[in-house]
């Protein structure tokens, strides 16, 4: 039997926000799919572009960078960069051949483990109708 | 009465050639004429000036794993690289195939480099003779010609509609052994006459020309990008790393520009030829003076890529004849 | 033994030889002792070496860098070298334990011609990490005190704490005709000794450049003054000899990374007297 | 008075009056055909200076050389733009560069030897034929700075092509990549002490010269030139195996565009968009 194909996400939490968020969901025994490798970082603005394309270089199916809620950054502005970082990346990764699905930026605060949940939920519904990314990062 | 082959039969035979062994053919695509491995005859271009990039990377690629690193049980075993089959290079250019013999001198040198001399023993080389001279060529200057034969197995120099074939060596005599050639009359065209550059005394030349404030001002321009030594059927510099990828790990090598910035920079940050114009001096040093000194061969095969294709004009034959202007000059 | 080159008989020159490592001691903050013993017994007992030659070591998955050999092949205590964490080789090295394995490619160049100096007097002097390769040629002419004059080891570094064969320094000091001075660029609470510049001390004990030889490694800017100093002192260029350091790559003089005129540092080098180098068409 | 004699005496006057070092200039190349940089010293030297549609370097990116001098400069309208982001990014000082601006007729496509009479692509969508910034302008501006409409057609093909066709034709073109360099070493903007692709620890690109590899390079370098690029087009008028860098950074040029309403090296006071933000926009990620 062939063995069913299951994206892997790699997920980049914001240590304040979403990360307590994705630690909520787990406290409150809320159900997510278990294809995101969470990378804890102090800031959604500490991403640089060049992981998330290292991830999809590098044979992740999709990337996930979440922070806190704009306004509500534990930095003051770091997500405001983040923002406009991401909304450039996100065309230009599609332009590359890379699906804008693959990639998304969310905003999931400490309290927010189910949104946690549902945003990990749907991106792995996303990915899994979208299949495999074509041939091997690596050649 | 010379040997001569068809243009459709150099093409039959150019197919059979690459059922039995990998054939490195120059292939047209994207308007670049590149060599590259080909299956089918059809694929060859017959009709192009030269490559834009020498053969050398089919002897010394821009990218080589040495060897693997396996761990197992706790141990560690490495696994040599091998070079497995046979290979024939169709199309190379007496320039290049004297670039080869060039390349030779360090790689072959005891103790050899056995990826290099596991291909090059493996490698058949089959010469096409250059049909016209490019505005960049100067290969007469450096030892060789349009249709020099003597680096190569087999020479082929177009006449008429064929081309007539020269079998130099006892392995190109094999390999013609099932090749459809005819005994004819046929004269080849005058081979054609690249404009000479003075390489005459070039390295007494290099001796006197080296601290002039020429190499600063020629630097101004220079932008230090790798792309004439890797265009370069001749240089060798090469940069060894290991490179890990999903737990795979391998020993490589790749190739290196003496331009690139951080090229002689050491531990600690001290920078040997810490300004523009030494990076640039040791370039044409290294090719007109010090391989001379070391090898007794010039590291310059006068093809021309990096006249062609340096963003800058920086032009190697403008360089040689400044340097006999200057190394004179400072001698009287 | 690393296995043939298919069909030439000769061995692939780009393979390392497997080592454990015995011994990790840490000298200062930032350089460790490495004690390495090659897996092969054939090889180990056929591993001989010089006082100068240095060897590639592999961290493997980050790649390999060249290091003095610091120990006595005639010692035969197994190989010694001094791992500075300089970048990222150096601090993968750092990172091992004993009973780790790591690869070793050599030994490769020349070395100090010990023999040519025998009835001489010797001056080494040495400058931080520069003291590894010059230990090895301290403690060959220790071994066999006869045959060499006075010996004078000026060792500078840093701070006392990077003064790296500490260990070692009662050793020297008090060994025949020898004398061992210590300088710092900056002293500490516990220093009594100089606080100077290596070539400062060289200026104020005057070493006579009558029958003798100065053997120098350090970082180039010490190496430039010491040599003016030396040459003050009388010193001719082919009495002071150094080994000189170079982005290597392969060891064989294949990768052209070492080249120095019609030189490759790493085969017709790493010694030099400053004789040769003056011949350079381009001085280092 | 032709644009030449006009760029000819100001580098004279220049040269002559010790305003400046030296003044980067074009002169004919060794075919006969092209042009390359000349650095002037000398006011003997100015008669050299060619001024033509062969003349496409960009040859701001010499300015971070000579940092500490004052020199003057040749400037293109494209050209003029990188002298505004290098100074709103602080890598140049306006008084120590005197910039002489060119009119510009265009590039056109050349190559070695090969003359040519055709625009080079990126010139048909060019909206600046003045130089933004000048301080002695060679040429008389047009009438008024044409519109092309729509300015990205090249991006909007690409965008046009399925995922999958995208995906090829990167792939296709990013295994050619010999990572020369030339890219970066020709592009005014990328002047970082280290960059990333040489970066050993962390490391970001390997030393494989493999198409992941390659492809880890080329975007990241074109990302890094998001809201930066001044569409001159050096990288890919250096690049030795023809790979279209042009249409990466015209497609983050597009984004910026639509995104920011901006165009990088307009003015040197705007800041980048990348380097500032505005707390009320509303981005993809907040819809």
């Amino acid at each position: 039997m062939a063995i069913e194909y299951q994206p892997r996400i790699i997920g980049f939490l914001c240590s304040w926000c979403s990360y307590a968020g994705a630690d909520m969901a787990g406290t409150a025994r809320i159900a997510y799919p278990p294809n995101v490798r969470i990378i804890r970082v102090p800031c959604s603005g500490r991403v640089d572009p060049l992981f998330v394309v290292k991830c999809f270089q590098q044979g992740a199916d999709g990337v996930l960078v979440a922070g806190c809620h704009p306004g509500d950054c534990h930095y003051v502005e770091g997500n405001y960069h983040t923002r406009r970082r991401f909304a450039l990346l996100r065309p230009f990764l599609d332009f590359l051949g890379i699906e804008r699905e693959r990639f998304r930026v969310e905003w999931v605060s400490a309290s927010e483990g189910r949104r946690f949940s549902q945003v990990v939920s749907s991106f792995t519904q996303e990915l899994l109708s979208l299949g495999p990314r074509e041939g091997p990062a690596e050649r | 009465m010379s040997q001569f082959m068809s243009g459709e039969d150099l093409r039959s035979w150019l197919g059979n050639l690459a059922q039995e062994r990998t054939l490195i053919a120059p292939i047209r695509s994207d308007g670049l004429v590149l060599f590259g491995a080909v299956s089918r005859a059809e694929e060859i271009a017959l009709d192009y000036d030269n490559t834009l990039l020498s053969p050398k990377g089919h002897l010394f690629p821009a990218t080589d794993t040495l060897f693997t690193i396996e761990r197992r049980e706790g141990g560690i075993e490495l696994v040599p690289a091998s070079v497995e089959g046979e290979a024939a290079i169709f199309g190379i250019r007496p320039c290049d195939a004297l670039g080869l013999r060039v390349l030779d001198r360090p790689f072959l040198a005891e103790p050899a480099d056995a990826l290099y001399q596991q291909r090059r023993a493996r490698t058949a080389l089959i010469g096409l003779s250059c049909h016209k001279a490019s505005p960049e060529c100067f290969c007469t200057s450096l030892g060789t010609g349009p249709d020099d034969p003597s680096n190569v197995d087999i020479l082929l120099t177009g006449a008429g509609e064929g081309y007539i074939v020269q079998a130099v060596t006892e392995r190109g005599k094999a390999l013609l052994a099932t090749a459809p050639l005819v005994e004819a009359e046929v004269t080849p065209p005058p081979a054609p006459s690249p404009t000479p550059v003075p390489t005459e005394d070039i390295a007494e030349v290099a001796r006197r020309a080296f601290d002039v404030p020429y190499w600063a001002r020629l630097a101004d321009r220079c932008i230090h990008c790798n792309l004439c030594a890797y265009v370069c059927p001749v240089c060798y510099c090469f940069d060894i790393r290991d490179h890990s990828y999903m737990g795979r790990m391998e020993r490589m090598r790749t190739w290196e520009s003496c331009q690139s910035p951080g090229f002689s920079r050491i531990a600690g940050g001290y920078e040997p030829r810490d300004t523009k114009g030494a990076r640039l001096r040791q370039r044409f040093y290294h090719k007109l003076l010090y391989m001379p000194e070391q090898f007794g061969v010039i590291g310059c095969t006068g093809c021309g890529r990096c006249v062609t294709s340096c963003p800058v004009n920086i032009d190697i034959r403008e360089v040689i004849s400044e340097m006999q202007r200057l190394g004179a000059s400072s001698a009287s | 033994m690393p296995p043939e080159v298919e069909g030439t008989g000769a061995v692939d020159p780009f393979l390392p030889y497997l080592a454990t490592i015995r011994s990790m001691v840490d000298l200062t903050p930032d350089v460790k002792l490495m004690g390495l013993e090659l897996d092969d017994p054939a090889i180990r007992d056929s591993f001989d070496y010089r006082p100068g030659q240095f060897a590639f070591l592999s961290a493997f998955g980050v790649g390999e860098a060249p290091f003095g050999l610091t120990s006595v092949a005639q010692r035969r205590e197994g190989l010694e070298f001094a791992v500075r964490r300089v970048g990222t080789v150096t601090s993968a090295l750092q990172e091992l334990e004993p009973g780790d394995k790591v690869g070793l490619r050599g030994p490769f160049g020349n070395h100090f011609p010990l023999e040519d100096y025998r009835g001489k007097n010797i001056i080494i002097i040495g400058g931080g990490i520069g003291m590894a390769p010059l230990r090895p040629v301290i403690n060959t002419i220790l071994d066999r005190r006869a045959d060499y004059g006075d010996m004078l080891i000026i060792n500078g570094a840093r701070s006392p704490q990077d003064l790296a064969f500490a260990p070692e320094f009662d050793t020297w000091a008090q060994a025949p005709r020898t004398r061992l001075e210590l300088t710092v660029d900056r002293g500490d609470e516990g220093w009594t000794g100089s606080v100077d510049l290596v070539p400062t001390v060289v200026g104020k004990l005057k070493p006579s450049s009558q029958n003798a030889v100065a053997i120098t490694c350090g970082p180039p800017i010490m190496i430039r003054f010491t040599l003016a100093g030396l040459r003050e002192l009388g010193f001719a260029d082919h009495q002071i000899v150094t080994t000189l350091e170079s982005k290597m790559k392969c060891g064989l003089g294949k990768c052209a990374r070492c080249n120095v005129g019609d030189k490759y540092i790493c085969q017709d080098g790493p010694v030099f007297s400053f004789e040769q180098i003056s011949r350079f068409v381009e001085q280092f | 008075m032709e644009a030449i004699e006009r760029i000819r005496d100001k580098a004279r006057e220049l040269l002559e009056s010790q305003a400046v070092e030296c003044v980067i200039g074009y002169e004919r190349a060794t075919d006969n055909v092209g042009a390359r940089p000349l650095f002037a010293y000398e006011p003997g030297e100015v008669a050299r200076f060619i001024f033509d549609q062969t003349c496409h370097h960009n040859l701001t990116r010499y300015l971070r050389d000579k940092k500490d001098r004052t020199v003057a400069v040749v400037a293109k309208p494209c050209d003029s733009r990188a002298i505004n982001m290098l100074i709103n990014e602080k890598q140049l000082e306006r008084e120590r560069v005197f910039i002489i601006g060119v009119v510009c007729p265009g590039m056109v496509e050349v190559g070695w030897s090969r003359p040519s009479q055709e625009l080079q692509p990126l010139c048909r969508y060019c909206r600046q034929h003045t130089p933004v910034v000048y301080d002695f302008l060679a040429g008389e501006p047009p009438a008024e700075e044409p519109e092309p409409s729509p300015p990205y057609p090249d991006v909007a093909e690409m965008e046009g092509r399925s995922v999958a066709e995208r995906r090829a034709f990167w792939s296709q073109h990013f295994e050619r990549c010999i990572r020369c360099y030339a890219c970066r070493q020709a592009c005014p903007g990328c002047y970082c002490t280290e960059c990333f692709v040489d970066r050993l620890d962390p490391l970001w690109v390997g030393i494989r010269i493999a198409p992941g590899e390659n492809e880890m390079w080329n975007t990241i370098r074109a990302y890094h030139l998001a809201g930066r690029c001044i569409d001159c087009g050096s990288c890919q008028q250096v690049c030795p195996v023809n790979i279209p860098l042009m249409l990466l950074n015209r497609k983050l040029g597009k984004e910026v565009e639509e995104l920011f309403d901006f165009q990088a090296g307009l003015d040197a006071e705007t800041l980048p968009p990348l380097v500032t933000f505005k707390k009320e926009e509303k981005l993809e990620a907040d819809l």
